[in-house]
C-alpha cells in the first residue's frame, strides 16, 4: 500500500466527476460543433480517470478496477473538488469552470511530467496534450463571450463570479498531496496557483474582461470527502444501473 | 435545353451531379428534403441514446457511448454540409426540424427504458439504417453519396458495438438477459418500419416519391426489398445471441429462400409519423430548448467575429 | 397468484410516483404554509402505496414487502402512468396536476368502497378522505391562480394545456383493470372518465378558465412499464442508497 | 413611568408578559430579534434534511423525514406568529433573512453528506436545539413561552427518531455504521458549538446581549452551563449506541461530577458565522430562490382575496 494513492485518487475523481458534468452537454450545447467538442473533453478527462484507477487500485492495497471506483464508491469516498462536481449552468458557467480546470490541469501535468513515477508521467504527458487543448478551447469561447454582445459579456462575467468560490480548493495543500509532493510523485497543489492564476488573466484581459475580487465563502473537504449537494444526486445518476446489478458485467 | 439534357446523360450514365451542375429544380428540392431529413434524424437521433451517457453501467461502456453519440454529431455535420451545397443553410434547415416543418426518422420517437436499449438501437436500428444507406454511397448526387460513405464506415462499427451489447447481456445475469430480450421486442417491430410502408398494397398509399427518386438514381431499392434483406440478416445474428424476435410467423421460407415475417402494425406507424408517438413532442422540445437556450451563445460568436474582422480591417488600413 | 395485483400494483405505483415528486415541493413551495400542505399530500399518498403495497405482496405470489416494491424494482416493472412520473414544473403546473389527479382519486376511491375485496375497501375508505381534501386544496388554488393576476391566469393556463396528453392514460382500460373489474376488486378507468372530467370542469370555469382541447399527442403505457424519461432519474434518486446497501435494515 | 413600572414589576414576579403590555423598546427589539432567528433557524432547518426525502433508504423513513421537515415548517409559522405579536410581519422578516441582516443557528450550514446525517442532526442537533429551548419555555415573553412548549414536546420526538436512525445504523452492516460514526464525528463539534461561545474568557467577547437578557427573563441559563448539560447527557447515549465521540479530552470527572471535554475550534465557529461555512450561501440561495420564485403565486392569492372581498361587498350593496 502506497501513500501517494490517495493523492493519485484526488486527481483520477477530478477528471471523472468533470468527464461526468461535461457529459451532460451531449444534446444541450448551444450548437452541434459544440455538442462534440464537450463530448470530446470529456472522453478526455474519462480516458484520464480510466488511465489511473487500476494503477491506483494496484498501488493503494485493495486492487480495485475502475469501475469498483466510479460505480461502487459512496460519496464519502470520493475526492473530488467541489468544482467538478456543480450543476451543470449555463454555456457561460461551464467555460469559465473548463478555462479554470483545464488551465489548472495544464500546470499540474505540465509539472507531473517530471514525477518520480512512470506510470504518472506517462499519465501526465498524455494528458497534456488533450488539457492543452482543453484550454484553448475554453479560451476561445470565453474571449467569444466576453468580447462578443452585451448580453455574452454580462453572462461570462456572473460565470466568472460564480465560479470564484471554487477555485481556492484547488489550491490546497491537504496531507495527501504534500505526501505526495514529499515522495516526488505529486506537486504541491499550492506552487500551481500562480501560473495558473496568470493562464486564466490573460485570457480574462483578452475577453475585455477582469477577474472577480476574491468571494466571501470557499469551497473546502472535497479531498476529504465532504462534498456539497449536488454530488450525491450525481452518485445517484452515475451509479444506479451499475448498482442495480450487484455483481453483473457490461 | 441544354443543361437539363446534361443533367440527364449524367444520370444515364450512373455518374455523379456535382454542386455547380445543372439540375432540374425537383431534383435539388427532394435532395434537399431528403438530406435534410437524414441529418435530422442524425441529430435527434442522439437524445435516445444520449439518454444513457450519465447512467452508462460501466466506464467502458459510458466511453463508447459518448464516443458513438459524437458520431452521430458528425454525421449530422456532414449531411447538413451536403445540404448546404444545394442552396440552403444549416440555420434554416433546424428552423424547418423545430417548427415540424421537416421530418426525422420516426424511430427516434419510441424510448430508450433501459440500458439494453442502447443494444438494441446498435444492433437494429443501426443495422437498418445502413441497409437504408448503403445504396446511398451510389446516390446520383455527389456531395450525399460520399458523405454517406463515410457515415456508413463508422455505422457499421455501431452495429457492432450493439450487438456486443446484448451479446453481454444475453451471457450475464437472468435479469440482464431479460432486460436484452425485453429491448429486442420493443425494437424489432418499428426497426422492420424504418424501411417505409410497402411499396404496393393499401398501406403503399401514403408513401410517394419513390418512382422519381429511383429514376434520378437517388433511391437504388424499393422499401419491401431492403426491409427483407433486413430480415434475413437478422434471423441468424438473432439466433446467434439467443434473443427470440417477437414475431410468431416469422420462419425460413425454402421456396422464396428467404423468411417469411409477420404484418407491421402500420396504423402505429402513421400515428407515429403524425406525432402522437411516445416521444415525438419530448424529441422535438429538447432539440428547440437546446437551441434557444444558445442562441445567446450563436450571437457572441457572431458578434466577436465581425468585431475581429472589422479591427482587422482596420489594422490593414 | 391471484390476478388482481397487477391492477393493485397500478394504483400503489401512482400513490408512491407522486409522493416522490410532491415531495420535491419541500423547502421549494412558494409559502411556509404549502411547504406542509404538499408534504401533507405526499405523506397521504405515500400512506397509500404502503397500505397497498405489503397486500400486493401477499397476493402475487412474492411474498415482497413495501421496501422491495419501492427500492429494489427497476423501471419496467413499474405501473404507474406517465402522469405522475413528470418533472416537477411550477406551482401552477403541479396545481394542474394534482387537480386532475386527486379528482381521478375521489372518483377511483369512490368506486372502490364498493369493492368485492375487503382490504381494497379499507384502503379505499380511508384515502377517500384525503383525496377529497387534496382536491378542495388544488381546486383553491386553480381558482386563485386562473382569478389572480394576469400572469396567475396566463400560467394557470399553460399549466392546463401542459398537463393535458397525460390525461388519457388514467382511463385507459388495461388488461388488468379489466380482469380487476371483472372480479368485482378494481374499477374500469374508463367509468371514471365523466364524474373526473365534471369535476375538473367546474373548478376550471370558476377559475376563469376553460378545458383545453384534445393536444395531438398523448402518453401511453405506463401500465405496461413503458415510461417517460423523466422515470429513470426518479428511481436512481429514490433507489440509490437502498440499493448501495444490499441487505440492509433502516 | 408607570407602564416600565408594570412591566418590571411583571418580570420581578416571574409573570408572563403579554403582546398588550408595555414593554422597554430594547425588550420588544431583543425578542423580535431572537424569535426571528429561532424562526429562520426553522426554516433553513428544513434544507439539510430535506435534502434526504426524496433519498431515505426505506419507506417508513422518508415518512418520518416528510413529517419531521413539515413539523419544522410548523415550528417556523408558530414563531414568525409569536414574533408578529410584536409588531413586524413575517414577510419583513423573510427579507431580513434573505438579505442576510438576520441570521439562523449557524449549525444548519454544515451538509448532510450521508443518510446517517439525518440520524446525527435529530440526535445531536435537536438535542442541543432542546437543552436551549426548554428554558424558553419559561420566557417572560407570554407568545413565545407558549410556542416553545409546542415545539419544545415535538423536538423531543425528533431527538428519539435521530437516535432511533442511529441505534438501527449501529446495528446494521458494517457500511452502516461507519456511517453513524462519520456522522457523529462531524456534527459533535458543531453541536457543542450551537450554545454559543463561552460566557467567560477570550472567546466570549463576541457574545453580547446575555446580562441583559438574563435579567429579562429571556435567557435562563448561561452558555457553559446550558453546554455541560448537554455533554452530561449525550455521553452515555453516545454510549449505548457505541458511538465513540470524537474528543480524546473527553472523560468523566469525579470532582466535579460532570465530564470534561476538549476546546471548540471558535475560529471556526467565528468562520462559519460570518459567512464562510461550506452552505452559508447554498442555504439562502435556496430559500430566496424559492420565494422569488414563489412570488407571483403570493402575488395571485393576494389579488384573488382582495377580488373577492371586493364581490363580497358589492353583492352586500
Amino acid at each position: 500500500e502506497r501513500p501517494e494513492a490517495a493523492y493519485l485518487l484526488g486527481l483520477a475523481d477530478d477528471a471523472m466527476v468533470y468527464a461526468q458534468r461535461l457529459s451532460e452537454w451531449m444534446t444541450n450545447a448551444p450548437q452541434i460543433e459544440e455538442d462534440m467538442a464537450l463530448g470530446n473533453i470529456a472522453l478526455d478527462l474519462l480516458g484520464q480517470a480510466r488511465a489511473l484507477y487500476p494503477y491506483i487500485g494496484s498501488i493503494d492495497g485493495t486492487g480495485r478496477g475502475e469501475d469498483d471506483y466510479a460505480m461502487l464508491r459512496d460519496e464519502r469516498d470520493w475526492r473530488n473538488v467541489h468544482l467538478v462536481e456543480q450543476e451543470r449552468g449555463d454555456f457561460a458557467d461551464e467555460m469559465a469552470r473548463l478555462l479554470w480546470f483545464s488551465a489548472y490541469q495544464v500546470e499540474l501535468h505540465t509539472a507531473l511530467t517530471g514525477s518520480s513515477d512512470d506510470v504518472v508521467v506517462g499519465v501526465a504527458g498524455k494528458a497534456l496534450k488533450e488539457v492543452r487543448y482543453h484550454l484553448d478551447h475554453a479560451s476561445l469561447w470565453v474571449v467569444r463571450l466576453g468580447d462578443g454582445t452585451a448580453e455574452s459579456h454580462r453572462r461570462m462575467k456572473a460565470a466568472l463570479e460564480r465560479v470564484q468560490p471554487h477555485l481556492a480548493e484547488l489550491f490546497d495543500d491537504d496531507d495527501a498531496s504534500v505526501t505526495a509532493a514529499e515522495l516526488g510523485v505529486g506537486v504541491l497543489p499550492s506552487s500551481l496557483h500562480d501560473g495558473v492564476v496568470a493562464r486564466v488573466r490573460r485570457v480574462v484581459q483578452e475577453a475585455t474582461l477582469t477577474l472577480p475580487d476574491a468571494s466571501p465563502w470557499r469551497s473546502r473537504g472535497g479531498r476529504a470527502g465532504i462534498h456539497s449537494r449536488p454530488m450525491g444526486y450525481l452518485l445517484a445518476e452515475m451509479q444506479h444501473i451499475a448498482r442495480s446489478h450487484p455483481g453483473a458485467t457490461w | 435545353e441544354a443543361s437539363q439534357g446534361g443533367f440527364d446523360a449524367l444520370i444515364a450514365a450512373d455518374q455523379r451531379i456535382e454542386p455547380r451542375d445543372a439540375m432540374p429544380e425537383k431534383y435539388r428540392e427532394t435532395l434537399i428534403r431528403q438530406i435534410a431529413q437524414h441529418a435530422h434524424s442524425e441529430i435527434i437521433g442522439m437524445q435516445p441514446e444520449g439518454n444513457w451517457i450519465t447512467r452508462a453501467p460501466s466506464l467502458r461502456r459510458k466511453a463508447i457511448l459518448i464516443a458513438k453519440v459524437q458520431d452521430e454529431a458528425g454525421h449530422g455535420l456532414y449531411l447538413y454540409s451536403a445540404a448546404e451545397t444545394l442552396g440552403v443553410d444549416r440555420a434554416e434547415l433546424l428552423d424547418r426540424l423545430h417548427d415540424g416543418k421537416q421530418k426525422y426518422s420516426s424511430i427516434f420517437n419510441y424510448p430508450t427504458l433501459t440500458w439494453a436499449d442502447c443494444g438494441a438501437i446498435g444492433w437494429l436500428v443501426d443495422g437498418a439504417a445502413i441497409m437504408n444507406q448503403v445504396p446511398l454511397c451510389r446516390c446520383s448526387y455527389g456531395p450525399y453519396a460520399r458523405a454517406m460513405i463515410r457515415v456508413c464506415k463508422e455505422e457499421s462499427f455501431h452495429q457492432r458495438q450493439g450487438f456486443e451489447i446484448l451479446w453481454t447481456l444475453m451471457r450475464g445475469t437472468e435479469a440482464q438477459q431479460a432486460m436484452a430480450q425485453d429491448a429486442a421486442d420493443r425494437w424489432w417491430w418499428p426497426a422492420l418500419a424504418m424501411f417505409g410502408p410497402p411499396d404496393t398494397g393499401e398501406a403503399a398509399k401514403g408513401g410517394g416519391h419513390t418512382e422519381q427518386s429511383m429514376a434520378w438514381g437517388i433511391k437504388r431499392f424499393a422499401n419491401d426489398d431492403l426491409r427483407q434483406k433486413f430480415v434475413d440478416m437478422m434471423v441468424p445474428q438473432a439466433d446467434k445471441l439467443g434473443i427470440v424476435l417477437p414475431d410468431p410467423d416469422l420462419r425460413w421460407n425454402e421456396e422464396r429462400g428467404h423468411y417469411d415475417f409477420g404484418e407491421i402494425d402500420w396504423d402505429e406507424f402513421w400515428r407515429v409519423l403524425r406525432g402522437d408517438g411516445p416521444c415525438n413532442a419530448e424529441r422535438i422540445e429538447h432539440r428547440r430548448s437546446a437551441h434557444e437556450e444558445g442562441a445567446w451563445v450563436r450571437e457572441a460568436a457572431t458578434a466577436y467575429a465581425a468585431k475581429q474582422a472589422s479591427r482587422r480591417q482596420e489594422s490593414a488600413a
